[in-house]
């Protein structure tokens, strides 16, 4: 980590060579590089992340505290991302050529076309001030995590670009599972056609969608930091940029490797949710 | 004999990218209560359009009814509303399908789809649709109906769900049920009891069959009757005794011949039709079998031939059965059998 | 951070022309009656007195805390816990009495032993406080506390405890008793009372710091305990945090809002739209916020933050060690046009090294009268630029340079613009390298730059904060500039008692830091432009108190 | 196209009256047709022509591609062809509308100007060189890297496989942002440093598809036939792998580059993109995305030449999918 | 016909490890010899283990177990010599005609390849036998040019069997060549194999599940089942003398084209379905389904034993008399 230039504790002011050495032995960092390293290591197996070099908070508390906001956020803009971006994907498959399919995808299109710290900021002002000014009433909050109506535009805001990823992949795994014979078997039955969609052919083709949700997870969970930033959400998106610009190094190293094990964890609970819906996977063996 | 099924003149088409396809290009069919009339033809001949036009399956489009009637049960089905046809799919006509791996829901529990015709037109609870699943897979002949019942389609083997396929179109008591290819993908011996279940069915309940297959011994084993297709059209139509003893078309009369049997001399090759069929996009103008036909005659290449019936329920389209056609001149050394009554058949 | 002394009306000094009287204020900010809310930008990184070395937390602490004095709406010193003091004649003893009723928010009497804990702790070297040379260098005998203080407390030798106990004992810092502290300083200190309202020499509960642990305290609402106006009673990490009235605080009847939360919003659009939309009752602005805000009629506000901004040159690169080729550079910014048409933000172009803010002898600042040292002279410029390139043996092909400056879009902002003067006037391409702040700092210490686009705001209310630093080996003089005639000028000033003296002698070192030497070369100092809500008036806002509550202000309507 | 006849017709075309008598000539046997049973009426086209064919008849393909070529154009020569520098200030007419004219120069602001008074027209273009630059780039070597890694991975399986494959997973665990920015942060600031930022993690997209692609490809039934007939891997790679993941590789790059245009973007947003006076669409939509209350235009020329970018490349993903997918061969 | 040995298996297995705990035993201890110019067939249901058979006397599995001689000599072909050398002598022609074709070469390209591999001929002799070979399996010379989408199933069979003709093989595996066909085109294939080999003395291994077809083809029928060689014998033999109980369902099950025989016939339907070759059970591999199994079936798997001349059977049932 003493690769990156720059020292944690240089503040505006310099300080005494005195107390720089003086804090550079109470932060351990005066010892050889290897033995920080593995008193380091020695002291994660504890549970204990090291001090915030930024914060001077321990970093489990800084995650502790932050990482729920950031989880309750990503996990909203992922029900809105998987609500409308099946929708959209439903509607474009179903619709494949005419009108529906080409709004909705083009809908989509823009999604993924629009970087989110230009969607937030568009969402703020238009949905958050505008209509604030429109009607007199605070409809949707323009900062703060600490009501429903706060939580709503940014989770949006992040919303947008998997939501995009999950309709184009919804419209493609729909298209596919249309064209298989047990939808012909289900038209052949006299099934009316939302019968066939939505008994027959929704579920089918989550399955790939639901294989997505691991990385779509890392996606938004990392690109939480520009949306944290413009509606000023105290989540662990923005220390995990922010620690690398400030070489707080104990963060750098907490975040990244809680952010790892979430992953492996959020792909854990992909896997077992694919299991309920696919009957043919079972937990142990792979797929038939 | 009451007519249930009536399709007259069928012409279907599909637009596509390279061009319209022309799949089914005029036949004339029709099925008797309780019959089994069998659909013979090479692969690409449009013998699934056709079954799948009778209940409108296809996707319309690309997919596109240019002309001819269909008639089922009194009820025509090229003016039927999409509505109407959902009233009249699984109720009154039903179908199964080749590849019975790929035809069931792999997340939905087989009890579950075999009774959704029964809750779509009969609106049966959901109790009573678990006892009616359990009786058609007894129905059958599944064992363990009660656990079969509540498990899912990959947990059943091939044949179980070819069964499972069948007691799924036989739930309402259709009419007819459209059987398309359903041995085609199964072992000799799954075959033989799915061939045996048909038999029963049609035993048992009356129920009308369309049977479509490669296989001439399944035909032979099961059909009353036989449609020979080729090239989206049919070419020769009867009885099954006429149609393995007494054909009159060139073309039924090679495929015939080129099945080796058991007894077939080892030591002599097959008779085989040379070529391949011709492409729908561009079909010939004359007979389709004509270029693969060796009593291809002028006539042939250049207008296609009219039905002509050659006796009670027997039908063929070949020029060589024409009123004015003179007799081979130059015999071809094997010709064969059928020729001679073809041209007695010919005289109205 | 901050400190501050007499003189100074600094809100009103370079305050926009609007009046408040003439225009309609046009948002009514915050529903709620009983609290205003303000942002604060960032989220106060330490709210430990003794390690607490930044803006966000002071504004937080001097709320929440109260030292021996505190600044009043000019930023002029006056009583706090210390009713009353006596100065000796050399101005180097302060004798401070306290108040008797003061308590702490667990209910313990404030004392001069929390006072002289504090400081201690500050001083220990153990403790690593960033500034503990505010108080060890200011407070006699200091130094020699922090050298023995070098192995924390409790993991002492029987020999280091005993060094320690004699350091402590030589301090020049004493409870006479439990309300009566004498303080002695190393030199004359004419600034002491201002320095008294600084959060290093704030008072600390032993009891309470001891059983939360040096390490936690003040890291959560709860584990603080503070003396002040207000309580501390919320902080959500990175969100927000809340301080209410303290009704047993002496001062309490003068505090009339109930409760101030503080926000931390950083993204420029999202701090407009929430003071647009009634979330925010006072925000800073940027200059084209400024613009629009002006447009539409509402009331800006301002203040001279006290932050200057100077290119430091290294004086030891080649070309840069040319005092000509140093001052060319500078004299070829337009600064006038910079803040004009670039910032617009109200902040002005340099005249010299110290802002118009800072107080200086005779009750005025000590800019009021200085000779303009520096400024936009294009033709000079060229002439100097040739000279001096010549006298380095250079030609402006071989001279290459380059200007490390913040990352922020506002710092690149204006590097592109001292860029294309660059060229246009002297003709030269200078290659610019933006930089995370720790990374330039870094590289600064470093001495791994040809030019750097820096700035520095004061510790407290005297010029000295802005000139000590370019003394030879200064921790802060990056430049490495070195001049005997400089550093004897501000020994002088040192150990002057007398005013108008020492102003002197700081005002000839001024002149030959920035203009003679051209050691740095300041282009403007800083000012704040500001909105408030209808609801909120009577705030105190300066570079010394960036939000201070308790001089009257007041929720109207 | 598909409908030509080849039959070759008779000498003489007879005319038949089905009602009536049908001449005995008509009856003459002719016999089997060697010629054309085996005719494909179909005319020969290669994979690549088809689908090209495919591509030319969408509509938005081709609007796609001309919108692609004219920003590849315009990226290469607007910011010679302009009577403004990049870096050329006038900062008393700053922040002015589209059309309007310069006080100094006399010439005409295209897109008005930015809050340095620079010519906006000239910087998009600029910026799209550099954001194009940095797509391709980062595309090319992703592809490169990918596909050889990849292809390895795949064609060798077992243990080289597992053990490749665990090294991907780990990169792509951990979030790319932070790899970026730590290398962004030890290197210089650069076009350079950039692109290898970016490619240090981003093959591993390509590398995964390769995989996949590869082992689908080794169970089917041509490969085996080229392997027993003793082809060495280098002649199955070259020869069948490569060209038949071909297209896969070509869309998943088409839809790649938009993701880096958005990176590019986004690193500039965090102040980690490249140098001033430089410019990217980057960080002119973040430079605008300050003022757009005040501004708007200067963020919506950036907004809209990413949007329409990005947009160009993922229809033109799309529809170079359904060109190349061989579903819809027939 | 002096019976010159070509190949012989001696105890092939072949298992797939599917996971830690399942292993699939897709071919299980088969010894048999394969005869030159000679036709074997092999019959078996679906999963029976036919495929990997084939391709293990290819060399493109290893088996598990066991070793294979050709002309006598042991080949390793984990050694990539003997591999190339067996290539040379050995082809396959595969099921599906569809996915045993590049779709991205051209015909002429993909006959040519293994000339090419094998360094046969310059370019021009090459291109000169791709036309000769086109016309050999009766397709015209233009066609070299085409790709194989274009072409119908019959005709992308034959450019499959082209390409294995090109580097004039000794051996061609025929792994079901004809069940994805029509019946018309079956019998072109059929006959152009049968040509192909009169003329130029190849040795078949010919898999297939439709028993009339084989028994048309073959000289020597194996039936296989769940990875086991069940029977072996000659064509007539078997159809005259089916001794296993499973060879005869077989039999039974296949459907006569003539509907007075069919009516005639009694068929005799199999009970219980094909169990799974994973971790298969000890004991007869069909008992399961056999109608005279017993105890000792169901316990002891079955030796191969010659019960009457060249007619080898593996059932507790039959035993020489
Ligand atoms: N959706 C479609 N689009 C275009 N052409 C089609 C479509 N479906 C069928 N066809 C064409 O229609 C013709 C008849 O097809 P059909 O499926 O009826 O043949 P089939 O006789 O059932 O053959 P098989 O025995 O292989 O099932 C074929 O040439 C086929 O290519
Ligand atoms: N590469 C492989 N990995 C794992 N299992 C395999 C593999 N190849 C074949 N198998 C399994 O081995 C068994 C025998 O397969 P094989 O393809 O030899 O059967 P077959 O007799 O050729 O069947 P079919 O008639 O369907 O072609 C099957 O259960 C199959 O699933
Ligand atoms: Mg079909
Ligand atoms: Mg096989």
């Amino acid at each position: 980590m003493h690769l990156i230039p720059g020292d944690p504790f240089v503040g505006a002011k310099a300080i005494p060579p005195e107390t720089k050495a003086a804090m550079n032995a109470k932060y351990g960092l005066d010892k050889p590089l290897f033995t920080q390293f593995i008193l380091y290591v020695a002291n994660i197996f504890h549970g204990d992340f090291g001090i915030s070099l930024a914060d001077k908070r321990p970093v489990a508390d800084v995650i502790g505290q932050a990482f729920p906001v950031s989880l309750d956020l990503g996990i909203r803009s992922l029900i809105f991302a998987f609500v409308i971006g099946l929708l959209l994907g439903i509607v474009a498959a179903v619709h494949r050529g005419k009108a529906g399919d080409t709004i909705a995808m083009l809908v989509a299109l823009i999604g993924v076309s629009v970087p989110s710290f230009i969607i937030g900021a568009l969402l703020q002002y238009f949905l958050g001030l505008k209509l604030f000014e429109a009607t007199g009433m605070c409809v949707f909050a323009i900062m703060g995590w600490d009501s429903v109506n706060a939580k709503i535009l940014p989770a949006l805001a992040l919303a947008f670009g998997s939501m995009a990823t999950i309709s184009r992949l919804m419209r493609t795994s729909m298209l596919d599972v249309l064209g298989q014979d047990y939808i012909k078997t289900a038209k052949a039955k006299g099934l009316s056609r939302s019968q066939i969609i939505w008994r027959h052919s929704v579920r089918n083709a989550i399955m790939p969608v639901v294989t997505v949700m691991g990385p779509l997870v890392a996606a938004v969970l990392t690109g939480a930091f520009v949306v944290e930033n413009i509606f000023t959400i105290p989540g662990l998106g923005k220390y995990f940029v922010s620690c690398v610009q400030t070489n707080d190094y104990t963060m750098i190293s907490g975040t990244t490797m809680f952010y790892g094990a979430f992953l492996v964890f959020a792909n854990l609970i992909v896997d077992i949710i694919y299991c309920l819906i696919d009957p043919r996977v079972k937990l142990t063996g792979g797929k038939e | 004999m009451e007519q249930i099924l009536d399709v007259k003149n069928l012409h279907v088409s599909f637009d596509t990218y390279a061009g319209e396809v022309h799949a089914v290009r005029g036949v004339t069919l029709h099925v008797n209560a309780g019959e089994i009339l069998a659909i013979v033809g090479e692969s690409g001949c449009g013998k699934s359009v056709t079954a799948q036009t009778i209940m409108k399956l296809n996707p319309m489009p690309p997919a596109r009814i240019k002309e001819g009637s269909i008639s089922l049960c009194g009820k025509d089905i090229v003016a039927a509303s999409e509505k109407e046809m959902q009233n009249i799919r699984g109720a009154l006509v039903s179908m199964i399908f080749q590849d019975p791996m790929t035809c069931m829901n792999p997340t939905m529990r087989v009890g579950k789809q075999l009774t959704e015709t029964l809750r779509k037109h009969k609106h049966l609870s959901k109790a009573e649709c678990k006892e009616e699943a359990i009786k058609l897979l007894k129905m059958v002949q599944i064992p363990n109906a009660e656990e079969r019942a509540m498990q899912y389609p990959h947990e059943f083997s091939g044949g179980m769900r070819q069964r499972a396929m069948i007691a799924m179109a036989l739930s309402c008591n259709p009419k007819l049920l459209i059987a398309d290819e359903p041995t085609t993908a199964l072992d000799v011996t799954i075959q033989a009891q799915i061939m045996q279940l048909m038999g029963k069915i049609r035993e048992e309940l009356g129920t009308a069959i369309i049977l479509i297959t490669h296989d001439l011994g399944v035909v032979a084993n099961l059909a009353d009757r036989v449609s020979v297709m080729y090239a989206g059209k049919i070419v020769e139509n009867g009885s099954s005794k006429d149609i393995f003893y007494n054909h009159k078309h060139p073309y039924t009369s090679a495929l015939l011949r080129s099945l080796p049997t058991v007894d077939t001399d080892r030591s002599k090759a097959l008779v085989s039709i040379p070529g391949t069929p011709p492409d729908l996009f561009a079909p010939p103008k004359g007979c389709a079998f004509a270029s693969r036909c060796k009593y291809c005659m002028h006539i042939c290449r250049e207008q296609q031939p009219p039905e002509f019936t050659v006796g009670e329920n027997h039908t063929a389209s070949c020029w060589r059965l024409h009123p004015d056609f003179p007799g081979d001149k130059a015999e071809p050394s094997a010709a064969p059998a059928a020729d001679t009554a073809a041209k007695k058949g010919a005289d109205k | 951070a901050c400190g501050s002394s007499a003189g100074g009306t600094a809100a009103s000094g370079a305050a926009s022309g609007t009046s408040a009287a003439s225009t309609k204020n046009l948002y009514p900010g915050t529903p709620d009656k009983d609290m205003v809310t303000v942002n604060l930008r960032a989220e106060p990184p330490e709210l430990n007195t003794v390690q607490t070395q930044d803006v966000a937390s002071s504004d937080i602490l001097r709320m929440v805390m109260s030292g021996l004095t505190r600044l009043d709406k000019n930023n002029k010193p006056e009583p706090d816990m210390a009713t009353q003091w006596e100065v000796s004649a050399d101005k180097k003893t302060y004798t401070f009495h306290l108040r008797q009723d003061a308590k702490w928010s667990n209910g313990d009497k404030v004392t001069a032993k929390n006072f002289i804990y504090a400081w201690e702790q500050c001083m220990d070297q153990s403790n690593a406080a960033a500034y503990a040379f505010i108080v060890y260098t200011n407070i006699k005998n200091g130094r020699a506390y922090f050298d023995a203080t070098k192995t924390p407390a409790t993991k002492r030798t029987a020999a280091e405890k005993a060094k320690v106990a004699a350091a402590e004992k030589n301090l020049g810092c004493k409870a006479k008793d439990d309300y009566t502290i004498e303080l002695t300083f190393e030199n004359p200190l004419p600034y002491a009372l201002q320095m008294m309202a600084f959060t290093a020499y704030m008072p600390l509960n032993q009891k309470a710091y001891e059983s939360i642990g040096a390490d936690k305290y003040a890291k959560d609402a709860t584990k603080i305990v503070t003396n002040g106006a207000y309580k501390l009673t919320e902080w959500t990490h990175d969100d927000h945090i809340i301080v209410t009235k303290n009704p047993d605080f002496w001062d309490a009847k003068n505090n009339q809002i109930n409760k101030v939360k503080y926000v931390m919003i950083k993204d420029a659009n999202s701090n407009i739209n929430s003071f647009k939309a009634g979330q925010v009752d006072c925000i800073n602005v940027n200059g084209d916020q400024l613009d629009a805000l002006k447009t539409q009629g509402q009331p800006i506000e301002s203040y001279v933050s006290g932050a200057n901004w100077y290119f430091q040159y290294n004086t030891k690169k080649k070309g840069l060690d040319n005092a000509k080729i140093r001052k060319a550079l500078g004299e070829a910014i337009d600064v006038n046009s910079l803040v004009k048409n670039v910032l617009r933000d109200n902040s002005v172009a340099a005249d010299g090294l110290v802002p118009t803010n800072i107080s200086g002898a005779n009750g005025k600042n000590y800019a009021n009268g200085r000779e303009k040292l520096v400024g936009f002279n294009a033709a000079d410029a060229k002439k100097l630029f040739e000279e001096g390139l010549k006298e380095a043996g250079l030609t402006k092909d071989t001279f290459k340079l380059s200007l490390i400056t913040d990352d922020t879009s506002g710092a690149q902002k204006q590097a592109a613009f001292y860029q294309e003067q660059w060229k246009s006037v002297l003709g030269i391409n200078v290659e610019l390298k933006p930089m995370a702040f720790k990374s330039r700092l870094s590289a600064m210490n470093n001495h791994n730059f040809d030019m750097v686009f820096a700035g520095w705001s004061p510790d407290y209310n005297d010029a000295m904060t802005y000139l000590d630093m370019w003394t030879t080996g200064n921790g802060n003089n990056n430049g490495q500039y070195s001049s005997k005639e400089y550093d004897s000028l501000i020994t002088k000033a040192t150990k002057e008692a007398d005013e108008a003296k020492r102003q002197d002698y700081l005002r000839q070192a001024e002149k030959l830091v920035c203009s003679t030497d051209c050691a740095i070369y300041p282009l403007y100092f800083e000012t704040v432009p500001y909105v408030v809500s209808s609801k909120l008036t009577g705030m105190t806002r300066s570079g010394f108190q960036e939000f201070d509550f308790t001089d009257g202000a007041k929720i109207v309507g | 196209m598909a409908k030509k006849q080849t039959a070759p017709q008779p000498a003489a075309a007879l005319k038949y009256d089905l009602s009536g008598h049908i001449d005995e000539q008509a009856f003459e046997l002719v016999g089997t047709d060697s010629t054309n049973m085996e005719a494909i009426a179909r005319p020969s086209i290669s994979f690549g022509k088809d689908a090209f064919n495919r591509l030319r008849r969408s509509p938005t393909a081709v609007v796609c591609m001309i919108i692609l070529i004219l920003l590849i154009l315009g990226a290469i020569f607007l910011p010679v062809f302009s009577a403004f520098s990049v870096s050329q200030q006038n900062v008393a007419f700053a922040n002015q509308h589209p059309m309007s004219i310069d006080t100094v120069t006399h010439n005409l602001h295209i897109f008005g100007t930015d809050a340095l008074g620079r010519d906006i027209w000239v910087r998009t273009w600029a910026g799209a060189r550099v954001s194009l630059t940095v797509a391709f780039a980062v595309a090319l070597i992703d592809c490169a890297v990918g596909v050889v890694y990849g292809g390895i991975s795949g064609y060798f399986g077992g243990a080289v496989d597992n053990v490749m494959m665990r090294i991907v997973e780990i990169i792509s665990g951990i979030p790319y942002l932070i790899i970026v920015m730590l290398l962004m942060i030890v290197m210089d600031r650069g076009l350079g440093s950039i692109i290898i930022a970016y490619s240090i993690t981003g093959w591993t997209g390509m590398a995964r598809l390769v995989r996949g692609q590869v082992i689908s490809l080794n169970e089917q039934e041509f490969l085996i036939a080229a392997k027993a007939m003793g082809a060495k891997p280098n002649r199955i790679i070259g020869k069948h792998l490569v060209p038949n993941i071909l297209s896969v590789i070509i869309v998943n790059v088409t839809l790649d580059i938009p993701n880096i245009i958005f990176t590019e973007a986004f690193l500039s947003m965090l102040g980690l993109g490249i140098a001033p006076p430089n410019s990217s669409w980057g960080i002119l939509a973040n430079d605008g995305i300050a003022v757009f209350q005040q501004y708007p235009f200067e963020l919506v020329v950036p907004a809209l030449f990413i949007c329409v970018t990005m947009l160009s490349f993922n229809l033109l993903g799309d529809q170079l999918r359904d060109a190349f997918d061989p579903k819809l061969r027939r | 016909m002096a019976k010159e040995k070509l190949i012989e298996l001696d105890h092939i297995s072949k298992h797939f490890q599917i996971s830690k705990k399942e292993t699939l035993v897709a071919v299980n201890d088969i010894t048999m010899d394969i005869y030159k110019g000679e036709t074997l067939g092999v019959v078996g249901e679906s999963g029976c283990g036919k495929s990997t058979l084939g391709r293990v006397v290819m060399g493109i599995y290893h088996p598990t177990k066991g070793t294979i001689k050709y002309r006598g000599k042991p080949v390793d072909l984990k050694r990539t010599k003997d591999r190339f050398a067996y290539s040379e002598k050995a082809q396959i022609i595969f099921q599906d005609p569809y996915a045993s074709l590049d779709p991205r070469m051209t015909v002429g390209t993909i006959i040519s390849e293994g000339m090419e591999i094998h360094n046969m001929y310059d370019a021009q002799k090459r291109q000169e036998r791709v036309y000769e070979l086109l016309e050999t399996v009766g397709l015209n010379r233009e066609h070299a040019n085409r790709f194989p989408h274009e072409f119908s199933g019959g005709q992308r069979q034959r450019i499959g069997i082209a390409r294995a003709l090109a580097i004039e093989p000794e051996f061609i595996v025929c792994d079901e060549p004809i069940s994805a066909l029509d019946v018309s085109i079956q019998s072109q294939i059929i006959n152009l194999l049968k040509d192909l080999q009169k003329k130029l003395g190849l040795t078949y291994m010919f898999i297939a599940h439709d028993l009339n077809i084989v028994k048309y083809i073959s000289d020597r029928i194996a039936v296989m089942y769940l990875g086991n060689l069940l029977e072996l014998a000659d064509s007539d033999e078997i159809y005259a003398h089916t001794l296993h109980p499973y060879s005869q369902a077989l039999l039974a099950a296949v459907p006569i084209p003539d509907p007075d025989k069919e009516a005639q016939k009694k068929t005799q339907i199999l009970r219980g379905e094909v169990p799974s070759p994973i971790n298969p059970k000890p004991g007869c591999p069909f008992a399961s389904r056999c109608p005279y199994a017993d105890d000792v079936c169901r316990s002891k798997s079955p030796k191969l034993q010659e019960i009457r001349p060249n007619h080898f059977v593996a059932c507790h049932k039959v035993q020489p008399e």
